[in-house]
């Protein structure tokens, strides 16, 4: 067990999707392209040659369609996994997914639950503009009746499915684009899945505690490694999940370092950064020896020029001048 | 009750009593319902189904007990004619805990899982890919079951009926879409919200069969879905009926009904299913009025004791107000 | 001009349609059932016969076709006021709203604003259940590119149409459906038209902040009153403007109350509450004497009954005890 | 060029001429943009037009200045053919301050103001809704113009696009329906995405006017592209065309191409628009290999220009990130 491997985020996806398929034969993986294609992001190449068309099924572009289809197979006792390739284009779905999935357990008044994962690419930095590049994790983080996760690490990608698919609820997966290309250590052999609940101290530190997930990990790590250089002691938290926020893993870090910044894709008004501040001043206001800071995304749809958005969302840089500033009161 | 899968009707005198039986416990429960409405006992939006009684009990004659049903949120014939318990509907829209879904649905979210009765959707078009999504289980697990889903012509509009028709015929799936086609969306007449009124040419440009067939008449509905879910079980793909009908009631108990005209409605009422079956029957002499009556103090005696059961009900405890967002890790499945 | 006359919040509504229709030929309104029903809340009964089918428009059950329609409109020199009946339906329309209206002016440069005015019914109380009953302005007020407002009040309800009209990028209106029914007075006559940008003063005080808008306003309102009778002296601040938020009066009164208190009938986890709680924070953090309270919706698909209902949303009650949680710090 | 409003293309030397140019300059114009791309240069997502230049530039002819485009991300060779100058199209692709949206938008979101040119959409289906509402203000205005929205078959599946179609024809809007039929959908083929291919029967299904086009015939494209802007200008409602063509290149640049033979791809390049009308006019003697050498000359030239534009062009401050959001207080428009 001590074997390790190297692999991509994507191949990690590609490896939980395998195993899932293999494991159960209720699951099945259905969106746009994911099939001939290989997948948007190529995280199901060679999967429809392995199993067949019925089982990476290609849809036609119908968001709606095939998301309430995939809630409806759900319901009819399949473990669906439906892409949606990118964040905004989920916008089409929002519909099936808030109006349906996420209350159709309640209306029933417990009778039926909706057992669907469902993946989508999210974030900006591969300029792909404004209507390829949003961050709405906030949204969906927002609807009782979901549950969301962000993995940011090549072990999440791949042990997040298989414990997704086991929630007998709706699960949204959110996948960074930037990471699919990102390499990590997993262990060589055995089983992969982990839980879905639990925050992760990526880094730990005394000074101040460092609030991220999904895309923003790396920068916020990077963030960490130069300011140990100059000898402040960042502690880094991976959110993992964001519906629901592990409170206690925040709070237990905010009440050692007394100072928190909080790294979040999404636009600053109204992000999920907003509603991890209010729970700390609520559980933890008299550890705070200084305001909590907040690094987001700008107020304006992501632009395509490189220097643009990265202007537009979080940096290394910012993330360092939010952690001086917080530490300087 | 008929069953079997001959498309034919038999109409044995005791399966026009049922049919008759079901249509007019729909009819005389909704008014009620309207009753208990202006009492303040139901309270929210309350949809009436009365003059649609026809396409509910027909075609639920064609559907076996495992095949699934998807209704919108004017859904209390569909439920009754798929035999939910009256009392269980009742308590739903008094909001108490003994209701078909504990009572946190009310009149348009009416779900029962023994019945695979999927509700009750609030969401015009939304109940469409949801059925789609019923019937690919069934056949990626090799069911031989079919999936009904009801709407209204209104939802002939939305983007969703059109992906789901799409989804249905491009995978072959079984689900019988039946378009309960009463005229109008709320106060808009089919003429003024579609450029082509003919719905079931949709159907056609899907490549999906389809029929139209008149909705005040139990008995052509019954044989109609009857051939529909035949084709469907031999593995013919989806089927379609637009169902001509007609509400009787405002759209729901909110509506002044500036739209239409008061003749419009008395025309609809005169060949009503309910009487028009009844009269039928009665000058062919299968049935007598005493037969009718029997129905009638039959239905009266199910409703009273819906109402009992629904007054007598408990409400849900306050502390339980999140209870039933996520599932309980106690009731999580193992496998495999 | 202090004669003054009552009337109710729909017919507030009315009132503004009908002068913005008179005055200006290129306002129309378009959404499911405005025309022949009247309006699902019956805001505009009456105007088909004055005003005629071409700018009282009826559209098809189709959310996104109709909304994408009125952006379009817009575009071409019209001045579109879009109905959709309940903010659950718009999330059919979301796409338009997000990947279209509020992202075209930035993504062209600057070329094409987007004159729309979007309207739509929020909220719970009135038994509608888990399909009728959101809140999710925050989902809004998140949108760079989106101008949001609630009005709480009759003038506002009166007043804000007009100004909307005139702003050349999308404005979105979110109306409570219990407001509609309620009753206040508003001048007899004159210029009604009113500011979108600034929050207001509903009531002064000097103990503790409440911050909320729309349909919480009342019951914030009814709660101060009922804390004034225990000589607790509440400011009462109706936002008036979700986005922008009107950070300036919020912090004045924060600085000068050191207590605050938000009501938000949104879902609590994500609510716009937390993110003003953040604000406050980053703003007026050292102004602080305790805690920022909440009071937000319960995690839960809004029930039908009414007492799970009650107990899902901010009521008197639940707005009176989080002061004197606040006080008691 | 033709104008006027004969149905009839006259095909004057001059004319082909320009045809024949327009289609050289876009598939020149991307040939760079491929090779910039490599170069880094032009960044994001990049959908070449490369094979299907006959649809932009044959109903191009068709339409005024004073009519309105709406088209996708696969737009470049749409923003040509109605004129945008080359230059701030490059531009825009290197996401200089100079481009056609200030290089907010890149390859994908190419707007003009000047041309009426509404993008540049990247969201499939999400632009018929808008030409819709064009057109709907063009109506409610009185305005004769005509609104040209162009898509790719694999919208078709999209609700959008029923939702749209069915308010243009209700409605009675002046919409001129562009489906570029490529095959294609990314990696997945219209038989793979349509229960029924034949896109000009959903059109039928909304009671709007079809015809299935040569989308390789420059000349046949804008015949029928006449035909249509004729009919909607004189009143007749929408026109829907559907434009059989195909893409020569991959879908984008990230794309492997596993979903189709190289024999189908050359299959349909031996009768690729420039290739079949170059030679046609070869042929005919209407021209000579010289034109065509001084079209490529001249067409080289305006691209070297236009790169060397984009080259020296400015980058936007990162002070003005912000900028273009809302709409700045002072430019507000006061009315009435
Ligand atoms: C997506 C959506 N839009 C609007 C509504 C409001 N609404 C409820 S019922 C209705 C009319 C539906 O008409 P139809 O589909 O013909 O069914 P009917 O009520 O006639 O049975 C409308 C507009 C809704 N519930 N959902
Ligand atoms: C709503 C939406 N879903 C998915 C995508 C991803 N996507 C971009 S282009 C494309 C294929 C579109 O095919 P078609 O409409 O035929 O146009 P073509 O690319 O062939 O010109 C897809 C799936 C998108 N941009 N928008
Ligand atoms: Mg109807
Ligand atoms: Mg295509």
């Amino acid at each position: 067990m001590s074997k390790t491997r190297t692999l991509t985020y994507r191949d990690a996806i590609r490896e939980a999707l395998r195993e899932a398929m293999q494991r159960d034969d209720r699951v099945f993986l259905m969106g746009e392209d994911v099939g001939r294609y290989g997948g948007a992001y190529a995280c199901s190449k060679g999967l429809l040659e392995e199993f067949g068309e019925a089982r990476i099924r290609d849809a036609p572009l119908s968001e709606s369609g095939f998301t309430g289809a995939g809630i409806g197979a759900a319901l009819g006792g399949m473990r669906p996994i439906v892409e949606i390739m990118t964040v905004n284009f989920s916008l089409l779905a929002l519909d099936q997914i808030v109006n349906t999935a996420a209350t159709l357990r309640h209306m029933s008044g417990g009778q039926f639950s909706v057992p669907i994962v469902i993946r989508m690419a999210t974030g900006a930095g591969r300029q792909l503009a404004a209507q390829h590049s949003h961050s709405l994790e906030c949204w969906f983080a927002h609807v009782p009746g979901l549950r969301v996760v962000a993995p940011a690490t090549v072990a999440d990608a791949r042990g997040m499915l298989w414990t997704a698919l086991q929630d007998p609820d709706p699960v949204i997966i959110f996948e960074h684009a930037t990471l699919y290309n990102e390499e990590g250590e997993i262990a060589a052999e055995g089983e992969f899945s982990c839980d879905l609940d639990k925050a992760a101290i990526s880094r730990s530190g005394r000074d101040v505690s460092l609030i991220t997930y999904s895309g923003s990990l790396s920068k916020t790590l990077d963030a960490a490694q130069r300011l140990a250089e100059d000898g402040i002691d960042c502690e880094v938290i991976d959110l993992r999940s964001l519906r629901p926020l592990d409170d206690a893993t925040i709070m237990k870090s905010v009440n050692k370092t007394t100072r928190a910044v909080i790294v979040d894709e999404g636009w600053r008004s109204g992000s999920l950064a907003g509603e991890i501040s209010a729970r700390i001043v609520e559980q933890a206001f008299y550890s705070l020896d200084a305001p909590i800071e907040r690094v987001c995304s700008e107020e304006v749809p992501i632009p395509y020029p490189s220097h643009l958005e990265k202007a537009a969302t979080p940096q290394v840089e910012s993330i360092v001048a939010a952690v001086r500033k917080t530490l300087r009161t | 009750m008929a069953t079997g899968n001959e498309t034919k009707v038999h109409l044995a005198r005791e399966h026009a009593l049922e049919l008759l039986q079901q249509m007019i416990l729909i009819r005389r429960f909704e008014e009620k319902c309207a009753e208990l409405y202006s009492a303040e006992k139901i309270r929210g939006f309350l949809h009436l189904y009365i003059g649609e009684e026809a396409n509910a009990v027909g075609v639920m004659q064609a559907l076996g007990p495992d095949d699934a049903i998807v209704a919108t949120y004017r859904e209390h014939g569909h439920a009754l004619a798929r035999g939910l318990p009256a009392g269980e509907i009742m308590a739903e829209m008094f909001g108490k805990a003994s209701g078909s879904s504990r009572g946190r649905g009310g009149s348009m979210h009416i779900f029962d899982a023994r019945h695979r009765f999927y509700g009750g959707n609030a969401i015009v078009g939304g109940g469409l890919p949801l059925a789609v999504g019923l019937a690919l289980a069934d056949k990626m697990q090799g069911n031989n079951r079919v999936t009904c889903c009801f709407f209204g012509e209104g939802a002939a509009a939305e983007g969703e009926f059109h992906e789901a028709l799409n989804l249905a015929s491009l995978w072959d799936l079984p689900v019988l879409f039946i378009c309960e086609n009463n005229g109008y969306a709320m106060g808009t007449a089919l003429e003024r919200s579609e450029s082509n009124p003919d719905i079931s040419q949709h159907a056609a440009a899907y490549s999906i069969a389809s029929e139209a067939v008149d909705g005040m008449n139990v008995v052509e509905v019954e044989a109609a879905a009857r051939r529909a879910v035949d084709a469907i079980r031999a593995g013919k793909g989806p089927w379609f009926l637009e169902n001509k009908t007609y509400r009787f009631r405002a759209h729901s108990m909110f509506d002044a009904e500036l739209y239409r005209d008061k003749a419009e409605v008395e025309k609809w009422k005169k060949i009503g299913p309910v009487i028009r079956f009844s009269e039928w029957l009665l000058e062919t002499g299968m049935i007598h009025q005493t037969d009718i009556d029997s129905i009638e103090r039959e239905v009266a005696q199910t409703i009273d004791d819906a109402v009992a059961f629904a007054e007598q009900a408990p409400w849900e405890p306050v502390e339980d107000l999140t209870r039933d967002v996520m599932t309980p890790p106690a009731r999580e499945e193992v496998r495999p």
